[in-house]
């Protein structure tokens, strides 16, 4: 019995992995909520740190470098240790789900905010030149010229940062997020049976990652390559 | 002489450790047609940017129109000017860069109408007509809904030019506007500009390696080397009696094909 | 108790993560050629299994590999009647190192693939043999190309070794847990580990900075 | 493995799940509390010198056995049916009650196991104790159930609050209540009745199945240990009562793997 | 007249949809320099390119030096050319790209050397020795410890020809050599083909811009178009007077740029 479903360990290994889908499909739909939120959080702590990076003023982008530095140079594990166990001493007390998530959030914060920084460098510079010597203003320039040629490149980076998001949630079983891997790993400490549950994790993960590989390329495919059109 | 339309005085210029222009002094009058030339690397782009104030000057003075264009009076004072008056001073100039730099997610009618709607305060109606007047005038009229990567590169480069005329500019620089063409197409890049360098109010400043075109279209040649003019006339002075060994030396192998042809 | 002396049951961590990041970096690095190549190998076999090895270490949770090579591979042995129990370190040795080789092998296809076509046709046009190609005239104007990549891959290697700490190996990850069951001194501990961490990654950043420099010499115009 | 195989190494592997009292590993890497001090000295008497140590989670230690990642667990683990079906145990070297972590001063008023069945209030278990089997069977339903890693989160998760309490064996309980001002074993506890029966469990050391033959000439030595002083000196130093020794003997491995 | 070098017949090379070389049909005597001008996309390169085993054909037959190209004899019967067969054709050719192509990670001496080296056997001693001797022949013979960056485009392609003649070609195919040059540079490696021209063993097949330059050196122009030979003739025939329409259309363009210079 786990969650109020029970499986059937006698029937032999078919039965069983058919009797502990269930199971691993609610833990599943944790692993995509976890992920989900994580995305949403390095989302938009990512622009902030990139906005950060890239401001005029040394004294504020140079720590955020060294901010994002050091997120990006120290293990998923260890931040969310520091989050699930520190902060509370501190008067900050999370659930694990929103430990983890904000944990996961965090560290991609990191990889999103160059994301950003890359897809906006990546419209030319010729293009905000030329927008110069046309005597747009500067706010034009971004909203006009730079952003719709930037975010059809930098959605698609986004996507496949989803995509890592989701196979780092595992991490978070250390702190008893019942996520797919915690799921299996209690199966096997129950039934003594590791090789079903884990195997059936490795294959379910396969196909999540494939299909929202397969998700992002068809958006990268979609999305048009010279820009968001503008008639 | 008119008072100059464009004045750089000893204007330096550095990056990092290398002196691109060094002490330029220079004059451009208005209506004058005037072509830079002179070897890679040797400051040409960085007088044009430099103009266009998308580079900034380490000394000197530039005036453009009369006022000064890096700088400003503020309480009588000359300040470094700020992004207003810098603004104000572009609007004197249209740049024609060599890559094109068309808007590649917009149309061509939206990429002239955006700077006249947006910077001049044009209606959307008005732009549109004044689109189609300078579409015409590059004889792309039929072409303005398509986005620039559906056109040749000489036709690209023909709207670039009318984005840039569209402003209405009293100035238009140019650099290298056919180097990055394929040799048939820069026929026609080549014969809209020889049509507006007929326009006697333009001023026209232009840096290009077409040495035939330079000295068609050109009222006054000036060879750059190392950030300074070395050698500067009209086209035939210039090119025919060159005094300078350098410039002799780098109108050698400009030379040596029309040399050929003669033999032929 | 003092965080100092939280240092040399930590350093005696931090020694193991260190040997593991090494012997998995390596064993990666060989990994990334052998399917990086693979991929672009003209035998259809040999690219079909590059692409599915790739296609799974990239497509699975590394922590799922891990805790399927120490718990789950066992049983199948036992159930094959062959003995596949690894030993914690050659578990997480080979966790880890598939895992980056899979994304390196990508940086090496890329960087192969960026080698611009001309200089084939160029070596081809000398008379070279495809495999000549390869390994004088493509791989090592690839390699620098390769380098950046692997210097993140390899920092990223760094910050996956805290992961066998839950397999029982004693990294600098584990010690600190050890130490945090006896004091429960959340906070200096947690903050020792990121420092600790953090600084590792930045001497293997430069360490890779420096490597990169001397196989990219030609690029920099040096002689 | 035989005991002349592991003779012939000259070395024993020993797992620990790092529990303190029962088995854990101190600042300086060595191996602690009854069970490893037991282990060491019965595996002297058995002729092995030289001991492995390695520290595991409480969950890896059964599928450590079986895949004979270890020779031998001393976790002083509770000797359940099921558990026996999975692998060899010794003869008891302790016997233990149950306890409850909570936060200090016992907000919620916790003082049995049973008081989780109804409401709202969470109780944390390690993953792998056998405490879910008693939770479960005194009706305390999944959603009031929260699994932790291990000891050492213990405290954290009761006092922020994230769990009301942690149910543990008794001497674990008083073990992390010493270590943290923010928490306290609940006073006034009463023993789970299970099957009615008191819930009371025998901590032994633990063999892979096929290891018949150490089992027996370790429960030999263990059983020539347990009647010294020195045995009731390790106990008593890691805190065990005088009716916790006692107890240790009225079990045999026999009678618990048959129940 | 000797037997052919070289003899393309009925040669047909598609890409996709496009037939790019339509049943052409070429021959090259043994020692002839020959110039292939043309427009763009007219299957200049592709012909080079097919001669050095870079592209495939469709259909119709290569010969080179009296042997198949693309085809070789087993048990009497021609089948398509394996590896072996096309690496021993590719023996009597060397190419100049318009990109130089050098090889960026070894040196100027390294660049030469590494494929009589590895491809012919030679000994390090011996094809040192050579690389010396053709690097004094294309005036660069103190600059082969440089790596490709540190030279100039014009001393790139140098190299890249005293390369290709390291292997001791009988034919050479130049593609463009000077269209990647600027300007200044062009002259120095139209000195060293003209230079080569003149050794009469040598076969050379060259597709130019350089119109004056291609008069100079060939003994035979051909004009491509569309896949086809269109025309040719002797350098003195085929510019001063063009018979085919689609030639004066093409030649127009190119006599334009000289007669702007006969203004001066
Ligand atoms: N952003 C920059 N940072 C550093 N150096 C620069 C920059 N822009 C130009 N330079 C240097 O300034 C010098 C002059 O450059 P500039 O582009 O004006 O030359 P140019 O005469 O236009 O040459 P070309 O014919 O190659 O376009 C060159 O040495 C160039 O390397
Ligand atoms: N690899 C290829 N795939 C598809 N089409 C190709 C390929 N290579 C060449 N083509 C096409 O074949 C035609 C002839 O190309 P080729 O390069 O021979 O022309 P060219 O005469 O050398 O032109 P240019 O003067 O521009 O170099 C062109 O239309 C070109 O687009
Ligand atoms: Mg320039
Ligand atoms: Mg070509």
């Amino acid at each position: 019995m786990l969650f109020g479903i029970s499986w059937n360990l006698d029937g032999g290994n078919w039965l069983f992995a058919w009797s502990i889908l269930p199971i691993l499909l609610r833990g599943l739909l944790v692993t995509v909520q976890a992920a989900a939120l994580g995305f949403v959080v390095a989302a938009i702590l990512g622009l902030l740190l990139a906005a950060l990076k890239g401001a005029q003023s040394r004294w504020v982008s140079w720590p955020a470098k060294a901010l994002s530095e050091f997120i990006r140079d120290t293990p998923l594990l260890v931040q969310l240790f520091f989050l699930y166990y520190v902060l509370p001493d501190y008067g900050i007390v999370l659930p694990a789900f929103l430990t983890g998530a904000l944990a996961l959030g965090i560290q991609y914060s990191a990889y999103t905010s160059e994301v950003y920084r890359a897809g906006l460098e990546s419209v030319l510079k010729g293009q905000a030149e030329a927008a110069r010597a046309l005597d747009l203003t500067p706010l034009r320039i971004f909203a006009v010229i730079v952003l719709p040629q930037a975010i059809p490149r930098i959605i698609p980076a986004l996507g496949n940062y989803l995509v890592s998001i989701m196979k780092d949630v595992p991490v978070l079983s250390v702190v008893s997020v019942l996520e797919m891997l915690n799921v299996a790993k209690i199966i096997g400490d129950r039934s003594f049976n590791y090789l079903i549950p884990l195997s059936m994790v490795g294959a379910l993960y396969l196909v999540l990652t494939l299909a929202s590989s397969a998700g992002v390329r068809y958006l990268d495919n979609r999305l048009p390559k010279q820009g968001l059109p503008l008639r | 002489m008119n008072e100059p339309i464009i004045k750089l005085e000893k204007v330096v210029k550095r990056f990092g450790d290398t002196t691109v222009l060094n002490e330029l002094d220079f004059e451009v009058q208005p209506g004058e047609k005037v072509t830079i030339i002179g070897p890679s690397g040797s400051g040409k782009s960085t007088v044009l940017r430099i103009l266009m104030t998308l580079e900034g000057i380490d000394s000197g003075m530039i005036y453009v129109a009369g006022q000064p264009l890096w700088h400003e009076y503020k309480n009588d004072a000359l300040v470094p000017a700020g992004e207003a008056h810098l603004r104000n001073m572009r609007k004197h100039m249209g740049m024609v860069f060599q890559q094109f730099n068309l808007f590649p997610h917009m149309t061509v009618r939206r990429n002239i109408t955006e700077a006249p709607v947006h910077v001049l305060g044009l209606s959307k109606h008005e732009a549109r007509q004044r689109a189609e007047e300078y579409l015409e005038l590059v004889g792309l009229a039929d072409q303005a809904d398509k986005f620039p990567r559906q056109l040749s590169g000489g036709q690209q480069q023909r709207v670039a030019i009318a984005r840039a005329l569209a402003m209405r500019p009293r100035i238009m620089l140019f650099d290298e506007p056919t180097s990055a063409l394929d040799p048939e197409l820069v026929g026609e890049v080549l014969s809209v500009i020889q049509r507006l360098s007929q326009e006697h109010d333009l001023t026209m400043l232009l840096v290009t390696h077409e040495m035939q075109f330079a000295q068609q279209i050109s009222d006054r040649v000036c060879f750059f080397d190392k950030g300074v003019i070395v050698e500067q006339g009209t086209p035939e002075t210039l090119f025919a009696n060159p005094v300078e060994p350098r410039t002799r030396e780098f109108l050698k192998g400009v030379t040596l094909e029309a040399t050929v042809e003669q033999d032929a | 108790m003092e965080w100092l002396d939280y240092l040399p049951p930590l350093m005696k961590g931090a020694w193991v993560t260190v040997q593991l990041a090494v012997y998995s970096t390596v064993l990666g690095g060989i990994f990334s050629f052998a399917f990086g190549m693979g991929k672009l190998a003209s035998n259809r076999a040999l690219r079909a299994f590059s692409i599915a090895v790739i296609e799974f270490f990239r497509g699975t949770s590394l922590l799922v590999q891990l805790f399927w090579l120490y718990f789950a591979l066992p049983l199948l042995g036992q159930s094959l009647g062959v003995d596949l129990r690894l030993p914690p370190v050659l578990a997480g040795v080979l966790a880890l190192s598939l895992n980056i080789g899979a994304y390196g092998a990508e940086v090496v296809r890329g960087a192969l693939q960026a080698v611009p076509r001309e200089q084939t046709e160029a070596a081809q046009a000398l008379d070279f043999t495809p495999r000549q190609i390869l390994w004088r005239i493509r791989l090592p104007q690839a390699v620098p190309e390769m380098m950046p990549s692997f210097g993140n891959l390899a920092v990223q290697n760094l910050k996956d070794t805290a992961l066998v700490s839950l397999v029982g190996l004693s990294d600098l990850a584990f010690r600190a847990e050890q130490i945090r069951n006896i004091t429960q001194d959340n906070t200096t501990i947690y903050t020792l580990l990121l420092l600790m961490y953090f600084g590792m990654a930045l001497v293997l950043t430069l360490c890779m900075k420096l490597l990169e420099r001397s196989v990219g010499r030609w690029r920099s115009g040096g002689t | 493995a035989t005991l002349q195989q592991i003779k012939d190494k000259g070395v024993v592997r020993i797992a620990i799940a790092n529990e303190i009292p029962y088995g854990y590993s101190g600042l300086d890497g060595k191996a602690k509390g009854i069970g490893p001090d037991v282990a060491q000295q019965v595996m002297k008497q058995l002729g092995v010198k030289k001991i492995e140590w390695s520290t595991t989670g409480f969950s890896s230690l059964i599928p450590g056995l079986k895949a004979h990642r270890f020779d031998m667990v001393a976790a002083e683990m509770a000797i359940l049916p099921q558990r026996c079906q999975q692998v060899l145990f010794s003869d008891p070297n302790s016997s233990y009650g149950e306890g409850l972590l909570v936060a200090k001063g016992n907000p919620d008023k916790l003082h049995s196991f049973e008081q989780f069945s109804q409401g709202q209030a969470k109780v944390a278990i390690m993953a792998g104790a056998d405490q879910l089997e008693m939770l479960q069977a005194l009706g305390v339903p999944q959603s009031n159930i929260l699994t932790i890693a291990s000891n050492a989160d213990a405290i954290s998760t009761v006092s922020t609050g994230r769990a009301s309490a942690y149910a543990a064996t008794s001497l674990t309980v008083s073990q992390l209540a010493g270590k943290s001002p923010r928490v306290e074993a609940a006073s006034d506890f009463s023993d789970p009745v299970v099957h009615g029966q008191p819930v009371r469990s025998w901590g032994a050391f633990a063999f892979a199945k096929d290891s018949q033959e150490l089992r027996d000439a370790f429960n030999a030595e263990l059983a020539k240990f347990k009647s010294t002083p020195a045995w009731r000196k390790i106990m008593a130093q890691y805190g065990f009562s005088d009716a916790d020794m006692k107890a240790s003997f009225d079990k045999k491995e026999s009678q618990l793997c048959a129940q």
